[in-house]
């Protein structure tokens, strides 16, 4: 019986401390029933090696395998730790940590009756390039082979890097260089075996054939996803891929946050995917208390500044935002304390890498108190960009507005002449890693999507991605010091010998950073589930957030 | 004048030495030759679509005398206001020309028709209409000698104020509305403005049809009046022709675009030679008031004008004609002049009488 | 029957000092004071007068026909013992269109565009009988074939803006007479036409008259048009008869100076601006708004004097009693200040710039 | 024939010269309007709700003692004599509500999501709204009038290619053709010759909706001039020699403007319901700027435990907009002498 | 006749071009949506980038990509989102315009219903005390915004009061009329009620106008001549007369409605229609969404605007020949 331990867990956001790391046994009078989710749209195309949203990732956990996988059916810590899944065992490293092989497991069956082989595995991996799956450029360019893939992706072979044996049913992949994160590279929805008939384009809305409990029967975007159970699944490792509980799971795509929690509150649907809006926070939290389930995530909102053009070219511009901002305030707009705390490193608190500190507090201090906003003001001056015009660049949605607006009203305090300007969402996150558009500061936030601190300091400030006048240039502020860089390097090498230094030396690399104040972290959000009143046994993964298919709804 | 339009009018007239066509030894102030106006109806500018001709105006000839009056009668529709507008230049001629002092209107230049302007005028049919609402009266009358440049501003108002004394209202009433006006009273506005640019040649487009009977009387009185005064040559336009024979020295009388007849007033009256002619007279009742009050035997004509866009082949009027013969509907008779000096389109001239 | 009038057992129509005033935001204005009048079976009534004199009004209240709240309308109409004026609309509705017919000035804008001839004729009928669709339209097609208008079984089927003025004014006519009504009120039916139409229409309308027998009241703004068609005429000036008598004696031996006015700015044949002058009455007729106690013609009047500034009464002319006027001039001077009038005209003088009418300002 | 036609009403009587009105259309026009009990009423509400939105500062820092820009999340406030935060912080922890309306002439009508002064931005959104509206239906106006004008007096080629034009602008659905241009306008600065509109302007907005309704106002317009070139009165003027630029200047144009001067207030309130619907789908009014639609925008997330937010300045779009529509109602019948009976004169 | 159509058809696809490349150009104009950006997904490479231009032809010229976009939305039928590329447009639309229909037509009903009682009765009793409030009513409908009334309709139904006075309200969506036609009802009650508002205030004062100006027709005094009921007067001539402008101007505000002006109500009330539709494809810069749907819109408009030209001559002989 987990279900408490999410509730528990989200005051202080060590989750690990109920666990249960075996997780539970299949209880088989709970089996059974549909579960009905909400969202407020669909999460596009259906296929795994596509899609990028969280909506679908957490999907994908109960219908597709990959080799690798996070444990499931288990909250906390516990959940951030990668167990073979269609492989037999973690694959066996050699050649300098260039080589993975691994063994396939024999009598998996997709959801169409056919075997789960090793050629299905290189086809897998063969049309990742093939769709150009987003990162197949950035994760799977070490794969050896895959330049010639990302070149010309409809003739990819991958030949000689991923090399297969149907004899032994073993797959090894060959790497040109070494890469510690590779393991969790193969965890994602993007790595999951597909069978080799799927089509060499972006499947859509056709689902393609799954190996985990559940499959798809219909998608429409604009209305609804229906799951059934997979007749050829069978349970062959409880931490990888658990046999779910309900029958059905529709995934209901039609109403908007508000509609959403109306609809969990009077049982007509047993969970929403959106977090609910900040207006109906009090109200479920004060009525179904026992409904609500917090949970931290592995994240951070955060305001980028431009390094490179005024006023944040200046070191001190960008301390006195820093200083300045009330990080409180900002976390009462998001939702209030339960739902949000405030920080002050980039790496989110029990994040690997992370270390308590705070540089910008008033009184000091390792953990963040208050804004000093005199201070602010005097760096402001001394800086002499004082009066300058500074426009803030937010999503348009109501609680990046609002906070927004209030980093509007604070820089206007400590001297700028301060607007604001909204995008929709979809715009924002490409128009603000856009140099051409001299975005000088912006509100945005950063999901993790892997456990490794490189995922946030490299991938975020890091001189690798910034890619002047892209669309495509994650680091948004610009920052390209040369000397954190090289530590960086560092810290990524040592994390595949020593993690724990590596992760230490990262921890230090976030303080220097800081120092250089390129971002103003604001809060690490939790996620706030709220389900109907009949659901039970929840669990909830770090990485791919509640176990959808281990809820009870009978 | 002979039955080639295209000759010169006096020269005709010379020739036949008629009465009725002389021009008092002058040159013709204004001189229509072979007028035709079309317009283009129905379909549209789109290739494939076939467009039809409506022949508005019909090859009309004719030369008008400083100090005389040419009266144009005839039913509605029958391109009565057309040929004004053309002889205003307010419509593009399709052929033939309009000669006014022997320049041809249609084909002088924009600055030139902007001169020439100024000496043709026109009094419009509908009193109420013919004054920009939103504009006080004396703007109007201003706005010929300002637009030609005749006056400054204050020089016009007096002007104006003149004007309105000629034309029998006080000057008091120079910055009012045309609203505040009668029908009467805006035609005499209407009148003043045309007289402004001190023109020598007024079309008056049914100047009077608008107006009450007893109203109808001031306004025709004025326009003789100022005729003599002023020595101005008319074009009188109207379908009554009581008011026709009454103020014009020479009567056209209009169907369907063409001239049936054109003769002198009186002759006219007296012994009207087409058939149209003596429908259109019988029609009119006629009011001999006191004791010898008799009613007169009247011809009423059977059915309606023909459609203009589908003229029948022979005369027009043949559909309605008591006494058409099959050479009526087959052939087109031509305007041809007669000994007694009319001129006339009709086979057969003289077969009904009043 | 309290009231009726037995005086005028012959009469069809009688018509008692009938009175519409409306109220405007200037104040109230008197349309049509005091008109009386009677008309026998068979009798051609013509009223004329000018614009804004009151013929419309006069004639749209004999049916309560005008929907005016502001509108007040007394007096009686007596029509076959009934008085109009208080009738109930259920049994008005049976009288219009059946036993009086209207005809109105614009057959235009009198037809409803959206429906056939037909359709209008049909609805007619079925008003006031019951017959049966089919009837009605076959019915329809032999009325318009009565009126003249030519391929009946075709035009039927037409819709109003697709036929010629003098045929929607025929069909109208048409339209009236389907219910075979002893009276036909017909306002300004021939002023939108053509004078050679006018002429057919004026003729189709006496056909029919002396063919069914009954009554016409006719309002024109056009003597002459009264002159050939109607046998009593009545000339109206601000809201009153100035003068009624049969026409033949009216137009004889006008009584009336506004009467003198009307019949001499007409042109006489063989008259021209060289030769003889128009009569014309200077000035306007006067507002319906200004109220005056006196005769209403006084302002435009030649012969105005004291007596002027009272009402004068309608009088018989002692040797015609249907011939009335309503004048304080002495009856005997009648003939000779006519004789001025008209004669005064005769030479024009066109140096004469003094006799210019002048306007009323 | 009724007597709303205006060549059988009699003119006025002129037996004396005292007797005669004196008519000046314009201030006959202003007494007609005055004159109407609706329209006097609209009048009235419209100059209160102009006038209270002019003097918003002055309730913002003398009577509210706040400043309406500035967020103040953290900050509290004495309610009768107790401290209250402004946002207040639900006792599970769970969610913030700002305060609710006192009553009092701090947050008279509770705090926005950001713990500003309602009523005090509701007063500063009366400003923008109010420019926004009446700006963009001058503009509107102006342009439609011009266009109108010369695709009805100019007839042919031209007149065809405008009327296609409008119809393509008619037949772009509003809201679209709006988001598509701000997205656009928000995401570059728009560059007319010396004229750039940012992001954070007004004249976004302004430029935005002037341009939808364009058709609107040009069509009739178009229908008028056109009807207008066959009246007499300008066959007069072009007989007499007057240009057309003369003619449209001295007999189009005012007999015109009465129109125009009819849509401004319509247009107006039109504009300021789009400018709503606009902020409401998140295009337009940019903060810290704020119309009544953005506040309504604001408060949706509100809606259900401080309604205030959102009814407040709902409630003042509607009461402008239908005293404006109002006056436009009785300018026509004012102006439009078609349209009404007139007796006498 | 044929002219007509062919200049009836000539200009429906000048429009429908027109319309189609302004959201064409509109969308090149704006910065930050490069689509292959956001297709790529978050992060992604400079060559996959490219990679994904070039496999969905963004990186051909504008006018060749307007054309496979054409014709991939015409001929082929199988244009994909920007966005969501599993999605594609037809389909999408398919499904969104039933929903935007049922609320389009029924709010209809209920707006011309209650516009006719109300124009009818204003101008039957145009003087009395009734005319005003009736027009005032109007003026009001007119007045509010309708997602603002949209919004209001949700606090009372969906908020305190949902739980007494309208617990019977279904929560914001749609049931399909095939699935539960009394759930579909009810589902579109408000937004029917919401939308038809604005329609009512603007057809019952168009109805009014133009019955009072059909009252002081001369053919309406003939009517009553003739002797026929007073009904029959108002109803067969003057409200037969009457309506023909209002019906033009309903057929107009139906296409556009259909073609996606329904967006507000839709997007209020949770309604998955085409306006719902537009409304994400724009907050989303999906381009090929927003193509479809712009065509479709101008489609209908067109198609309205032909329908009414239609309708107006068989109700308005007139016109007919004209
Ligand atoms: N702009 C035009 N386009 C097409 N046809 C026209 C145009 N103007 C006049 N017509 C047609 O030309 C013919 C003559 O018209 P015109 O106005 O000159 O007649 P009219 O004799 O003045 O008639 P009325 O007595 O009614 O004024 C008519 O059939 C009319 O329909
Ligand atoms: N409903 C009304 N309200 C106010 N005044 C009216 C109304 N109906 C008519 N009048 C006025 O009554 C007077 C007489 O009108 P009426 O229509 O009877 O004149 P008429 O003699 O028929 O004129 P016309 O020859 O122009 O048809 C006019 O001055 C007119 O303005
Ligand atoms: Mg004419
Ligand atoms: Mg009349």
């Amino acid at each position: 019986a987990c279900s408490s331990t999410g509730s528990t867990a989200g005051s202080s956001g060590s989750t690990s401390s109920g666990a249960n790391v075996s997780g539970s046994a299949f209880q088989a009078q709970h089996k059974g029933g549909t579960l009905t989710m909400l969202a407020n749209g669909g999460g596009g195309t259906l296929d795994p090696q596509i899609n990028y949203t969280n909506t679908f990732w957490q999907l994908y956990q109960n219908t597709y395998d990959g080799l690798l996988k996070f444990r499931r059916g288990v909250s906390g810590a516990a959940s951030e730790e990668v167990v073979p899944d269609l492989a037999t065992a973690m694959p066996k490293v050699t050649n300098s940590r260039k080589t993975y092989t691994f063994t396939l497991r024999k009598g998996i069956k997709f959801s169409n009756g056919s075997p789960v082989t090793v050629d299905d595995v290189l086809a897998t991996f063969q049309r990742l390039f093939k769709v150009s799956s987003p990162t197949a450029g950035s994760w799977y360019a070490q794969i050896v082979g895959a330049d010639a893939c990302l070149k010309t992706p409809a003739t990819c072979t991958l030949k000689g890097g991923v090399v297969v044996n149907p004899k032994t049913n073993e797959v090894q992949f060959n790497l040109t260089s070494p890469n510690p994160e590779f393991k969790y590279q193969l965890a994602v929805p993007f790595t999951v075996i597909l069978p080799k008939s799927a089509p060499a384009k972006d499947a859509g809305d056709t689902p393609i054939p799954t190996t985990g409990p559940y499959k798809f029967v219909s998608y429409d975007p604009s209305s609804e996803l229906v799951m059934v159970r997979n007749p050829y699944f069978h349970e062959w490792s409880h931490a990888a891929q658990p046999q779910g509980y309900p029958d059905k799971m529709i995934y209901k795509f039609t109403l908007d946050a508000e509609a959403e929690v109306s609809a969990v509150e009077n049982g007509s649907a047993d969970w929403m995917f959106d977090p609910p809006p900040a207006d109906r926070l009090n109200e479920i939290g004060t009525k179904y208390p026992k409904q609500v389930h917090i949970n931290p995530q592995l994240a951070f909102w955060y305001v980028p500044m431009n390094v490179n053009i005024p006023p944040f070219n200046n070191v001190k511009a960008r301390q006195a935002v820093n200083w300045a901002i009330d990080r409180a305030a900002v976390v009462s707009l998001y939702g209030g304390t339960k739902v949000g705390s405030p920080v002050c490193t980039i790496l989110p608190p029990n994040f690997p890498g992370h270390a308590d500190s705070c540089q910008y507090t008033k009184g000091g201090g390792t953990t963040w108190k208050a804004p000093d906003v005199a201070k602010a003001k005097k760096l402001v001056e001394e800086s002499g960009t004082k009066g300058q015009q500074v426009t803030i660049v937010s999503q348009s949605d109501s609680v990046n507005k609002s906070i927004g607006e209030y980093l509007q009203s604070v820089l206007t305090e400590i001297g700028y002449k301060a607007s604001l300007k909204t995008l929709s969402e979809n715009i924002e996150f490409t128009y603000i890693q856009n140099t051409k558009h001299k975005v000088q500061i912006s509100l945005t936030q950063w999901y993790e999507d892997y456990p490794a601190a490189s995922d946030f300091l490299n991938v975020l400030l890091g001189c690798s991605d910034f890619h002047p006048g892209s669309d495509s240039s994650v680091n948004i502020a610009g920052f390209c010091d040369k000397s954190i860089d090289a530590k960086m390097q560092t810290a990524e090498a040592l994390m595949g010998t020593n993690p724990d230094a590596g992760n230490k030396m990262w921890g230090q690399i976030d303080q220097d950073i800081m120092k250089l104040a390129p971002v103003a972290p604001l809060f690490t959000p939790n996620l706030v589930d709220f389900v109907s009143s009949r659901v039970g046994n929840y669990v909830y993964s770090n990485v791919f957030f509640m176990n959808q298919d281990q809820l009870w709804v009978k | 004048m002979n039955t080639d339009p295209r000759s010169d009018a006096t020269d005709t007239t010379s020739k036949e030495g008629s009465p009725v066509t002389t021009l008092q030894g002058s040159r013709p102030v204004l001189s229509v030759k072979d007028l035709v106006k079309a317009y283009p109806v129905g379909g549209n500018a789109l290739p494939g679509s076939r467009r039809q001709r409506l022949v508005a105006v019909d090859h009309v000839s004719f030369d008008l005398a400083a100090g005389q009056t040419l009266g144009v009668v005839g039913e509605s529709g029958c391109g009565k206001s057309t040929l004004a507008r053309c002889i205003m230049g307010l419509e593009s001629v399709t052929e033939g020309s309009v000669l006014f002092n022997d320049r041809d209107i249609a084909k002088v230049s924009r600055r030139q028709m902007r001169h020439l302007r100024q000496h043709i005028q026109m009094v419009f049919q509908d009193p109420y209409d013919s004054l920009n609402p939103r504009r006080r009266v004396v703007d109007s009358v201003m706005e010929p000698m300002l637009v030609h440049r005749l006056a400054k501003k204050p020089a016009a108002r007096r002007r104006a104020a003149e004007l309105f004394e000629v034309v029998g209202l006080s000057s008091r009433h120079l910055d009012r509305y045309p609203r505040e006006f009668s029908g009467g009273q805006r035609q005499r506005i209407g009148i003043a403005r045309a007289l402004a640019s001190n023109p020598q040649v007024i079309v008056a487009d049914e100047p009077v049809s608008a107006l009450d009977v007893s109203v109808q009387a001031q306004v025709i009185n004025l326009l003789c009046d100022l005729q003599e005064e002023m020595g101005l040559t008319y074009v009188f336009i109207s379908h009554n022709l009581d008011i026709i024979r009454y103020v014009a020295d020479r009567i056209a009388v209009m169907y369907l675009g063409q001239v049936m007849e054109l003769a002198g007033s009186e002759l006219l009256s007296s012994s009207p030679a087409h058939p149209y002619t003596v429908a259109l007279l019988g029609a009119v009742p006629d009011l001999a008031v006191g004791p010898d009050l008799q009613v007169r035997e009247r011809i009423v004509l059977n059915g309606d004008v023909p459609n203009p866009i589908n003229r029948p082949p022979g005369c027009p009027f043949a559909p309605r004609c008591p006494v058409a013969q099959a050479r009526c509907i087959e052939e087109r008779p031509e305007l041809r002049g007669l000994p007694d000096g009319r001129l006339i389109a009709c086979h057969f001239p003289f077969s009904l009488s009043l | 029957m309290p009231n009726s009038p037995e005086t005028n057992c012959d009469a069809l129509l009688t018509v008692e000092a009938l009175t519409v005033s409306v109220r405007t935001r200037e104040g109230t204005a008197n349309i049509v004071r005091d008109v009386s009048f009677t008309v026998a079976p068979g009798d051609f009534v013509g009223i004329v007068g000018e614009s804004g004199s009151g013929k419309t009004m006069t004639l749209m209240n004999l049916l309560r026909l005008t929907h005016d709240p502001n509108l007040t309308v007394s007096g009686h109409v007596w029509f076959g013992g009934e008085d109009l004026l208080t009738l109930s609309e259920k049994r008005l509705q049976e009288i219009r269109g059946g036993q009086i017919a209207v005809i109105f000035q614009d057959a235009m804008t009198a037809l409803t565009p959206v429906y056939t001839v037909g359709w209008h004729i049909a609805e007619q009928l079925r008003a006031h009988q019951n017959t049966s669709q089919k009837a009605a339209h076959s019915r329809a097609i032999e009325l318009l074939k009565e009126v003249g208008i030519p391929a009946p079984e075709v035009r039927v089927n037409a819709y109003p803006h697709e036929l010629s003025g003098g045929m929607r004014q025929r069909a109208v006519i048409a339209m009236a007479l389907a219910c075979e009504p002893s009276i036909l009120l017909a306002d300004e039916p021939t002023t939108a036409l053509d004078v050679t139409t006018q002429a057919q229409i004026l003729d189709l309308m006496q056909q029919l008259q002396s063919r069914h027998g009954s009554a016409v009241i006719f309002v024109t703004h056009d003597v002459g048009v009264v002159a050939q068609a109607a046998n009593k005429v009545m000339v109206m000036y601000s809201g009153r008869i100035v003068e009624q008598g049969p026409t033949q004696d009216v137009l004889a031996t006008p009584q009336h100076p506004y009467t003198w006015g009307l019949l001499g700015s007409i042109p006489k044949r063989g008259a021209t601006r060289r030769t003889v002058r128009l009569v014309s009455i200077p000035g306007v007729p006067p507002s319906p708004l200004t109220t005056h106690d006196g005769c209403a013609f006084a302002d435009r009047c030649a012969f105005v004097h004291e007596r002027c500034v009272e009402q004068p009464p309608l009088v018989a002319l002692a040797k015609h009693p249907d011939h009335s006027d309503a004048c304080w001039l002495p009856r005997s001077d009648r003939e000779s200040l006519r004789a001025r009038v008209l004669v005064s005209a005769q030479p024009a003088d066109p140096n004469d710039t003094a006799k210019r009418d002048q306007g009323p300002a | 024939m009724t007597i709303a036609r205006r060549t059988t009403v009699p003119p006025a009587g002129e037996q004396s010269e005292q007797t005669v009105r004196e008519v000046r259309p314009w201030r006959d026009a202003t007494r007609d309007v005055l004159a109407n009990r609706a329209a006097l009423v609209a009048l009235i509400i419209l100059v209160i709700i102009v006038l209270v939105s002019l003097l918003a500062p002055l309730y913002a820092s003398h009577v509210a003692h706040t400043n309406p820009f500035t967020s103040n999340v953290q900050g509290s406030i004495v309610v009768d004599g107790k401290k209250v935060d402004v946002m207040q912080q639900s006792a599970t922890g769970l969610g913030v509500t700002p305060i609710g309306p006192t009553w009092h002439s701090r947050y008279f009508l509770g705090a926005d999501g950001q713990g500003r002064d309602v009523m005090a931005r509701v007063l500063y959104g009366g400003r923008v709204s109010l420019l926004i509206g009446s700006v963009s239906a001058a503009i509107c106006c102006f342009v439609a009038t011009a266009l109108g004008i010369i695709a009805g007096y100019m007839g042919g080629l031209v007149d065809g290619i405008l009327s296609r034009l409008f119809d393509v602008v008619w037949a772009f659905p509003v809201y679209l053709l709006a988001i598509c241009l701000s997205i656009v306008l928000l995401t570059s600065t728009l560059t007319i010759g010396p004229i750039s509109i940012g992001s954070g302007s007004l004249a976004l907005p302004i430029a935005i909706i002037s341009v939808i309704y364009v058709p609107y106002v040009a069509r009739p317009i178009r229908a008028q001039v056109k009807s207008l070139r066959e009246r007499m009165f300008i066959q007069a003027a072009r007989s007499v020699g007057s240009s057309n630029w003369r003619i449209i200047r001295r007999d189009v144009l005012p007999n015109v403007l009465p129109s125009v001067i009819v849509y401004f207030p319509i247009m107006m309130a039109l504009n300021i319901l789009i400018a709503a619907s606009l902020s409401f789908l998140g295009v337009g009014v940019q903060p810290p700027r704020a119309a009544w639609g953005t506040i309504i925008n604001d408060g949706l997330p509100l809606l259900y435990t401080r309604p205030l937010v959102s009814l407040a300045p709902g409630v003042m779009i509607a009461l402008t907009c239908v005293a404006l529509n109002l006056l436009g109602d009785s300018l026509r019948d004012a102006l439009d002498p078609g349209s009404k009976v007139r007796v006498g004169s | 006749m044929i002219g007509f159509i062919l200049r009836r058809l000539g200009s429906a696809v000048l429009v429908l071009f027109t319309t189609s490349a302004i959201a064409f150009l509109i969308f090149f104009a704006t910065p930050g949506i490069d689509p292959a950006a956001r297709i790529a997904g978050r992060g992604a490479s400079a060559q996959t980038l490219a990679q994904v231009r070039s496999s969905f032809g963004l990186d051909k010229p504008l006018p060749v990509q307007y054309l496979l976009m054409m014709k991939h939305l015409f001929v082929t039928r199988d244009l994909n989102s920007f966005v969501n590329r599993g999605e594609m447009v037809v389909p999408q639309i398919v499904q969104a315009a039933p929903i935007t229909l049922s609320l389009v037509i029924g709010s209809a009903i209920i707006a011309v219903a209650s516009s006719f009682a109300l124009g009818l009765i204003s101008a039957l009793y145009k003087g009395r005390v009734v005319d005003p409030i009736i027009m005032t009513l109007a003026v009001l409908g007119i007045s509010i915004p309708v997602f603002w009334l949209g919004e209001v309709a949700n606090l009372i139904t969906q908020g305190t009061l949902h739980h007494s006075a309208f617990s019977w309200v279904p929560p914001l969506g749609y049931t399909p009329l095939t699935q539960d036609p009394i759930q579909w009802a009810l589902h579109l009650l408000f937004p029917w009620l919401t939308m038809a508002v604005m329609y009512v205030g603007i057809y019952s004062r168009v109805l009014r106008a133009e019955l009072v100006a059909a009252f002081n027709e001369d053919f309406v005094q003939a009517a009553r001549a003739k002797g026929i009921t007073e009904r029959r007067v108002v109803l067969r001539h003057a409200l037969r007369c009457a309506l023909i402008p209002v019906i033009s101007l309903f057929g107009l505000d139906l296409g556009v409605l259909v073609g996606g002006a329904a967006l507000l109500t839709e997007v209020v009330f949770g309604l998955p229609g085409v306006g719902f539709l537009t409304y994400q494809a724009l907050e989303n810069v999906d381009l090929s969404m927003i193509m479809g749907t712009t065509i479709y819109a101008a489609f209908f408009v067109v198609l309205m605007n032909a329908l009414v030209d239609i309708l107006h001559a068989k109700l308005d002989p007139r016109i007919r020949h004209a």
